[in-house]
């Protein structure tokens, strides 16, 4: 596969290391109540679509930047990809 | 009709036009008593177990494609109970007491030859690990030997033993490991649960769960409607998207396992053998191909297929550690969609849905697991309770914290 | 007949001859031929045996979808069996022997096989083989096995090498025919990077096999000179000889080039090259495969296709028979008669299945329009066929042509699926190509040669535009549009006998409606059932004629049925080339550490650890065993001072106003408040809370941090800290540069360890204890100005530091510390000694954080600071966690001793049976103590710390031991801690 | 302590050999330090030198081609210069940043082969997935990529020279993997280099 790099642009796949889910930025409060349901579900209830799926890869033999890539996962078609640094910041986290 | 050697001459003297139908091709009715989601290796032989263990014959196997067109018609046929721990190992262990006489009570030749599987190691932390994991074997009932290297040079001389990085230390041999003759195995029990009643419905792919107040009435097919009291869901890769009608969240990422097969050759591997310092493992079919994989590709993905790297990676594991293999020509790789669990252990549950059970999570370890996984299925859907070899498989582990989790690699589905 | 004595025209070199042998006999070709054509051009029909009936097969076809003319080229360690004779390049004193026989080629035991034929049908060993159980591993099974092949592997190393690389372009142009040289030209001629490749060591594809004109000038003479104008071109590179062999994702394209296969000798150049091209655009011009039609004793030597007869007449200069037939359903198989009539071999009779006046007027010769072949004769040969109508002709070759299948395999790679078209009788490329990937030429559907110029021409054109390459203007080459009509026609219902589909499995019509009629009926368990399409050529002649008459009896379409998946690689590529240069010591790398030069010369033992070698002990002379130099390095450590190199563990540099937060927020215990010049030791969790890692982390000043990581996970933690900077924590003022290959790190411990210091750390440092206490670090000057950091910590147990300079110095460092070390017999330890050390001192290593492990079964879980969030924090608190019950880890010793511990012993009660319900735990190490004068070890059991002084077994059925032990708490060597402190 | 003073050495004892027409040599007496600054205060970077701040992917080099930046990550900097005091090279960097910023020195973290010569293309292409055509990778463009199974980083310093950084422990292997591509390609052709060099492919 070929990942389109924000910043770099075309980067064999090889590259990189892949984590998962891109919801695996939205870590929970561990304050909240029900923070074990929430970080059960955070942890092991991912996305796992047949389609349409955002997730981490990291440019390990490359810039080390974190990326959300968007990807089919019927045909592999990457339709984007983003900072996951410049994605969590927009998301809400911070410190 | 029943196969034998007299059979087969009877035919062979008239033509071979007399043979039988292996199973019907019948029409959905509207209601069973048990519908089993899923026309693999896995969700046959639970039909076969309902029907031969439970008497439940009012049964329907429900299979989007042609039979056995899952990860049992694609995998690399290894059966072994070679595991760690006690959520998985005794498992394993009644799965391989089930295929042995398997073929006999089938009647059906599924090939199964135990001729063995090797789990090299290279390091003394790996020889610490093999021998942690023989002993587990042994208190599960199961057979173990640790082989030190002079064996090993005698038993598997073309392994590089003088020029490797990892250099081969020794390894844990389960004698009555080895090969089965997968899409036999899907075959058999097909036939086995067709004798006995149970409906085989090819081309029918299950679109809707009929769930009211909680509880799961039946399902939506391409082939209609049909109700049942009970439905056991059984797909493997898809397993997300299946449960996803249900509305239901699993533990399970969708990945794709690359499998490869030489050209056939006169037989030149003596068993199973797995690479412990690189992603390799390998037998050779009757036919005489060179059947060998290693790991899955990484990413989430419900495409049949992988790509290079890992085809690669898999052959330098090859040529690091057999490199008599070089000049053998790779013939043709596939892949196949496992359901990779979040600690690498299957599932054998009943949902929050009443009347909705759920078996997946396999990995890409389920071939092994067919008749243990049927039957225990079957006992679970019948009885309601789990079966005792499966009682650790259940998807509440995350929660509690019990996780079956043989690598130690946490919640990290590519890494199991 | 003599190979030299040939047609007029072709390929082939006469001015130089090449002497080859088969099966040992010698035989004579020319340059340009391959070992097909020269057998043939010798008068060798049968070249093999098939695979289940061992019936006496000749050459096939002229190209890599040949099913019969297998054979073993060259000897010993080179031995390559399965070769396919035609695509085999002549070479001087090339060897080759047929295979898959038992006796001999021509007199074959195992051709008994062919008598039972009747018992042997489509999935027999499924129905047999099962009475009684015992003798399926004993007897059954070995005798099938036995008849496995068809080719032998020689069993020693390959001893040639391979190598691969990476190929950039704009345009990737698979295959050189008309198609492919058209779509080139273009390309080369707008400026487009461009790569052309074909598996033939000619290009221009049947350019050369057939009689058409382009341009005025022969077909062949066309493909030359184009190809020349390509070669001159910088942005086009030709790759003959390569294979493409599967379209993967996003462009890429795996291609195989054999770089000297065709040469006696490869002298140590690499003999293939696995290239990956990363392609803008691929046109696809791999143009079709001849397929044959179904009729009784269909597969003697001698019965073949009739393109491929033609190739061998055209191209070769070689003649396949003296007397030869043509069957054929289509119009393109009349050529065959035409070319061959034209040089003068004569021609039996034209049989054509279609009832209509001829299509083609060959005078003098016999035509049979609406005939039909039912049966053959010659055993090891063909002689003559009979027709429907009785009539007998007799022929020794037989050229056969059911239509021509597009070669659409690698439009499929990425689930594409084939359509039929009526029209040519045919699937042509459907959906789901490869994205990038265009077709043009016979692959899709255009089988005339004009047709093939025109759509390779307009495919490249529009990629140009598409691409916004400047696109020179060119004219189209002018070329014929022969006739290619075709009337389906697939298999001689009058036959009585078998009538062969797959040739190379054995596969017969009768098999197909067998399988059909048991309920394998979806093609694809047709062919797991039957092995249709499973051999070598992967059916590449035989799979759409089984498809026929799966429709036939199926009441279905053939285009409904739908072809079986293909699947890369398009034809069979030795695994080794998938492995380039990674064997051997070079599979992965290997690290080697500051000091590995010191220790090669102090002639210290290596081990591998996580990719490095480290000294694992330096035996000294007199040492005949490994314990008494890992016992020696330990005494003298505990009793003096000894040093090991420790760079190998993971360095962090850890910088930022933040730093400290986020070290709170990845560590389970604190660190922010962590004092500038103290260390601390740190415990990492994994988000679902069971121990990921461990190490000391010191605080250099109030914005720098140097964590270190175990060897192990060096990389695993720098990427998910990472993770937390970036993605969980993006608002930190942190940030992180891996410091591992800066710093050669030595541990110097045992009581002299502040004396030896003393004398390498330059004034005015001051090493007393008060001043430099348990867990202090600094920044130092060593050896007169050179930069060094120091740690007081300590994995042994003694008093211990670590001491840090840069890696250019690790040589000479460790020979400085030696030299100073000399007045209080300093001792170099390796691995082995630091293991047998931190086990007497009960510190956890890789046995015991294996990733199974919770910080409660550590007995840590009072590190996990509840007071702040971490990583891993919540999902640590889940009960089967926390169980009271749980696994602890405790020491262990055995009652009598004198006996040695295994690490992966179980542990069960004294009275308890060997069944897993018993299993209370095992044991993650052991070594044997110096300290102690026995053998001691770590392990997990259940409720270890009420349990001390209870004994229970280590029982370790695969070793054959089952040791009485008694629990202890884990620290065996001064549990106070009194001398780290000293 | 003069009687323990230290002595450096490098990865590879200074290397040089020339295969073919392209000339390997390993580069000593060089200094590496990463440079970040602190949240926010990126623009800091830019001035503190008489360099731009390169892109992530390129390099910037001074005007007396003494200092190379490389844009190697998003939010650090890596610079190649030659230290006064080479024991005191990330305070030289410190002290010449006009803002504080956290410098790590990597002076010893890497060994740096130098390639150079007409075929260095063709030898690069069995060793680095990167497309290293002039357009796609022109002089100054710097990367980390794999080569044979290493993480190594390549510096296009002119047309035909490139400068490649692979970490120090695993320098052996490295050479032998350049050296192993080098000779297959240039010593051991089957057909003239030229033939295959082109910029079509290289």
């Amino acid at each position: 596969m070929i990942i389109p790099h924000p910043l770099l642009g075309p980067r064999d796949a090889s590259e990189f290391v892949y984590l998962g889910d891109a919801s695996l930025i939205d870590r929970p409060d561990p304050r909240a109540a029900d923070a074990l349901q929430q970080f059960h579900d955070y942890l092991y209830l991912r996305d796992n679509p047949a389609g349409e799926h955002r997730e981490l890869w990291f440019h390990e033999h490359g810039d080390r930047s974190w990326l959300v890539v968007t990807r089919n996962t019927l045909t592999h078609e990457i339709t984007a990809v983003e900072l996951a640094k410049k994605v969590a910041l927009e998301r809400g986290r911070d410190r | 009709m029943r196969y034998s050697v007299f059979r087969i001459l009877e035919q062979g003297l008239t033509g071979n036009r007399g043979w039988k139908p292996v199973w019907r091709e019948p029409d959905p009715k509207p209601e069973y008593d048990i519908l089993v989601i899923g026309g693999g290796g896995h969700g046959l032989s639970t039909a076969y177990y309902l029907a031969t263990v439970h008497g439940q014959t009012n049964v329907a196997v429900l299979e989007k494609g042609w039979l056995g067109s899952g990860n049992v018609g694609r995998n690399t046929t290894i059966i072994r109970s070679n595991y760690l721990l006690p959520g998985n190992q005794p498992f394993y262990e009644f799965s391989m007491q089930l295929w042995e006489g398997l073929e006999q009570e089938l009647n059906f030749n599924a090939m199964i030859s135990q001729r063995g599987i090797i789990n090299l190691f290279h390091s003394d932390a790996q020889r610490d690990a093999a021998v942690r994991r023989g002993n587990a074997m042994v208190l599960s009932g199961a057979d173990a030997v640790i082989l030190d290297q002079d064996v090993l040079r005698k038993k598997c001389p073309f392994l590089d033993f003088d020029n490797a990085r990892f250099p081969v230390l020794g390894g844990l041999w389960q004698p009555r490991g080895g090969t089965a003759r997968h899409d036999a195995v899907a075959w058999g029990y097909a036939r086995g649960a067709d004798r006995r009643g149970v409906d085989i419905l090819q081309n029918c792919e299950v679109i809707g769960f009929d769930i009211r107040n909680g509880a799961c009435h039946g399902v939506a097919t391409t082939r209609g409607a049909i109700r049942a009291k009970k439905v056991a869901v059984c797909v493997a890769g898809s397993s997300g998207q299946v449960m996803e009608l249900a509305g239901l969240r699993l533990p399970i990422e969708s990945h794709v396992l690359q499998a490869f097969v030489s050209e056939g050759l006169k037989p030149v591997i003596p068993g199973v053998i797995t690479y412990g310092a690189g992603h390799f493992y390998i037998s050779q079919s009757d036919k005489g191909g060179l059947v060998f994989g290693g790991d899955i590709d990484g990413y989430n993905t419900y495409a049949q297929r992988g790509n290079l790297p890992v085809v690669e990676n898999v052959c330098e594991g090859g040529m690091a550690l057999m490199p008599m293999i070089g000049r053998a020509r790779l013939l043709r790789m596939w892949g196949g969609v496992v359901d990779m669990s979040m600690d690498g252990s299957a599932f054998i549950d009943r949902t929050l849905i009443d009347g909705l059970f759920f078996n997946g999570g396999w990995c890409y370890g389920g071939f092994k697991a067919t008749p243990a996984s049927g039957y225990c299925y079957a006992h679970l859907i019948a009885t309601g309770a789990s079966h005792p070899v499966a009682a650790e498989m259940r998807l509440d582990r995350f929660a509690s914290g019990a996780l079956v989790d043989e690598r130690g690699a946490g919640a990290q589905p590519n890494l199991h | 007949m003599t190979g030299l004595e040939r047609l007029p025209g072709g390929l082939v070199d006469r001015n130089r001859c090449i002497a080859f042998t088969f099966d040992g006999h010698p035989y004579l070709g020319f340059p340009g031929d391959t070992l097909a054509s020269a057998l043939l051009a010798n008068g060798v029909r049968m070249v093999g045996r098939s695979f289940k009936y061992h019936r006496p097969r000749g050459v096939f076809s002229a190209g890599s979808e040949e099913p019969n003319a297998l054979v073993q080229l060259r000897r010993g360690a080179y031995r390559e069996p399965n070769t396919r004779a035609t695509v085999a390049e002549l070479f001087d004193g090339l060897d080759a022997t047929s295979q898959n026989y038992c006796g001999s080629l021509r007199f074959d035991l195992l051709a008994v096989n062919d008598l039972l034929a009747s018992f042997l049908g489509a999935g027999f060993y499924y129905k047999t083989f099962m009475w009684p159980q015992a003798l399926w591993e004993r007897l059954y099974e070995p005798v099938i096995r036995a008849s496995a092949g068809p080719g032998r592997l020689s069993g020693d190393t390959d001893p040639d090498v391979y190598d691969r690389g990476y190929l950039h372009c704009d345009l990737l142009v698979i295959g050189s025919g008309p198609a492919g040289l058209a779509a080139a030209l273009v390309a080369g001629r707008s400026g487009a990077r461009t790569i052309l490749v074909d598996e033939d060591f000619v290009m221009g594809g049947r350019l050369h096999a057939e009689t058409h004109e382009i341009d005025g000038q022969p077909g062949g003479a066309w493909a030359g000179s184009v190809v020349a104008e390509l070669g001159a071109l910088e942005n086009v590179r030709l790759l003959s000889r390569t294979t493409v062999i599967g379209a993967y994702d996003h462009g890429i394209y795996g291609a195989v080039e054999r770089k000297t296969d065709h040469l006696p000798d490869s002298k140590g150049k690499p003999r293939q090259i696995l290239w990956r091209v990363h392609s803008r655009r691929a046109i696809l011009c791999a143009g079709a495969i001849e397929r044959p039609i179904a009729f009784g004793a269909n597969d003697r030597p001698g019965v073949m296709l009739a393109g491929a007869v033609r190739t061998y007449a055209n191209r070769y200069a070689v003649a396949p028979g003296k007397r030869v037939g043509v069957f054929t359903n289509n119009d393109d198989g009349w050529r065959t008669a035409v070319d061959l009539a034209a040089k003068g071999v004569e021609i039996a009779a034209v049989i054509d299945t279609r009832e209509m006046a001829p299509p083609v007027d060959v005078t003098s010769v016999e035509v049979r329009m609406g005939g039909r072949i039912t049966t053959t004769w010659g055993r090891k040969g063909l002689k003559a066929i009979t027709l429907a109508t009785g009539e007998k002709i007799a022929m020794d070759c037989l050229a056969v042509s059911g239509g021509w299948n597009p070669a659409v395999h690698l439009t499929c790679h990425q689930r594409g699926r084939p359509i039929w078209r009526d029209d040519i009788a045919a699937f042509v490329p459907g959906t789901g190509l490869p994205v990038g990937m265009a077709v043009a030429g016979s692959v899709n559907g255009s089988l005339s040669c004009g047709a093939a110029l025109r759509e390779g021409h307009d495919a490249a054109s529009a990629i140009m535009q598409d691409l916004g390459i400047g696109l020179a203007k060119d004219a189209l080459p002018a070329a014929s549009d022969e006739s290619v009509a075709v009337m389906p026609f697939w298999r001689v219902t009058e036959s009585r006998g078998r009538a062969w589909v797959d040739l190379q499995n054995d596969v017969t019509v009768k098999d197909i409606q067998q399988a059909h009629h048991e309920g394998y009926r979806s093609v694809e368990l047709l062919k797991r059932y039957t092995t249709l399409g499973m051999a070598t050529d992967q059916g590449k002649t035989a799979n759409v004629v089984a498809l026929a008459i799966l429709a036939e009896h199926g009441g279905r379409s053939i285009g409904d049925i739908g072809t079986t998946i293909f699947r890369p690689p398009y034809t069979p590529v030795s695994i080794a080339v998938f492995a380039g240069r990674s064997r051997g010591k070079a599979f992965r790398p290997t690290r080697l550490t500051p000091s590995h030069v010191w220790a090669e010369g102090r002639g210290g033992t290596f081990v591998e650890a996580s990719g490095w070698l480290r000294a694992r002990w330096y035996p000294v002379s007199g040492e005949t065993h490994w314990r008494q130099s890992v016992d020696r390095e330990v005494r003298l450590t505990r009793s003096g001072v000894g040093i090991c190199d420790v760079s190998t563990l993971g360095k962090i540099d850890i910088q930022g106003e933040d730093s400290g937060t986020f070290l709170n927020k990845v560590y389970a215990n604190g660190f922010a408040k962590l004092p500038v010049g103290r260390v601390r030791y740190g415990l990492m969790l994994r988000e679902d809370g069971f121990v990921y890692d461990d190490g000391t982390t010191a605080r250099l000043g109030k914005t720098h941090f140097v964590m270190t990581t175990t060897t192990a996970n060096d990389g695993l933690v720098f990427r998910n800290l990472e993770f937390a900077r970036q993605c969980l924590w993006p608002g930190l003022d942190v940030h992180l540069a891996s410091a591992t290959e800066q710093w050669a790190q030595f541990s110097v411990a045992g009581p002299r360890s502040r004396d030896l210091l003393a004398k390498i750390v330059d004034p005015p440092f001051d090493l007393a204890n008060d001043a430099f206490p348990l867990m202090a670090c600094g920044t130092v000057t060593v050896c007169g100005g050179a930069p060094g950091r120091l740690f007081r910590i300590s994995f042994s147990g003694e008093l211990g530091y670590e001491i840090a300079v840069p890696s250019r110095y690790g040589v000479s460092f460790m020979a400085a510390l030696m030299t100073a070390g000399e007045d209080f017999d300093a001792v170099p330890y390796g691995v082995e000694a630091l293991g047998v050390m931190r086990l007497e001192k009960g510190h956890v290593a890789g046995n015991e954080l294996n990733g199974q492990s919770t910080a409660k079964m550590l007995n840590l879980e009072r590190m996990i600071s509840r007071k702040k969030d971490c990583i891993g924090n919540v999902l640590s608190q889940r009960p089967a966690m926390n169980r009271q019950d749980g696994l602890a880890m405790m020491g262990f010793r055995p009652l009598d001793r004198s006996v040695e511990l295994t690490a992966g012993a179980h542990f069960l009660a004294m009275d308890a049976e060997d069944r897993m319900a018993a299993d209370e735990g095992y044991m993650t190490s052991v070594a044997h103590s110096p300290e102690l004068g026995y053998s001691i070890g770590l392990g997990f059991i259940m409720r270890g710390p009420e349990r001390v002084g209870e004994t229970v077994r280590a029982w370790d059925a695969v070793n054959g031991k089952d040791i009485p032990v008694e629990i202890v708490p884990p620290h065996f060597v001064d549990p106070q801690g009194n001398r780290l402190r000293g | 302590m003069a009687d323990h003073a230290l002595t450096a050495a490098s990865p590879l004892a200074g290397y040089a050999r020339t295969i073919g027409d392209v000339l390997l040599t390993e580069v000593g007496d060089y200094n590496l330090c990463s440079v970040a600054a602190p949240l926010g205060e990126d623009e800091a970077l830019v001035d503190s030198f008489d360099v731009p701040r390169p892109a992530t992917g390129q390099s910037s080099i001074s005007t007396d081609g003494a200092t190379r930046l490389l844009g190697l990550q998003p939010d650090q900097i890596l610079i190649l210069f030659r230290a006064d005091d080479p024991d005191r090279a990330a305070d030289q960097v410190a002290a010449a940043m006009k803002t504080a910023a956290y410098v790590t020195d990597q002076s010893d973290s890497w060994v740096l082969l130098a390639l150079e010569g007409a075929d260095v293309c063709p030898v690069l292409e069995r060793l680095c997935m990167l497309d290293l055509d002039d357009a796609a990778f022109p002089a100054g463009a710097v990367s980390r990529t794999v080569m044979e199974h290493l993480s190594v980083i390549i510096l296009r310093e002119r047309d035909n020279r490139f400068l490649l950084f692979n970490p120090r422990s695993s320098a052996r292997s490295f050479l032998h993997a350049v050296e192993t591509a080098a000779e297959t390609v240039l010593l051991q052709s089957n057909e003239p280099v030229s033939v295959r060099h082109r910029r079509g492919t290289s």
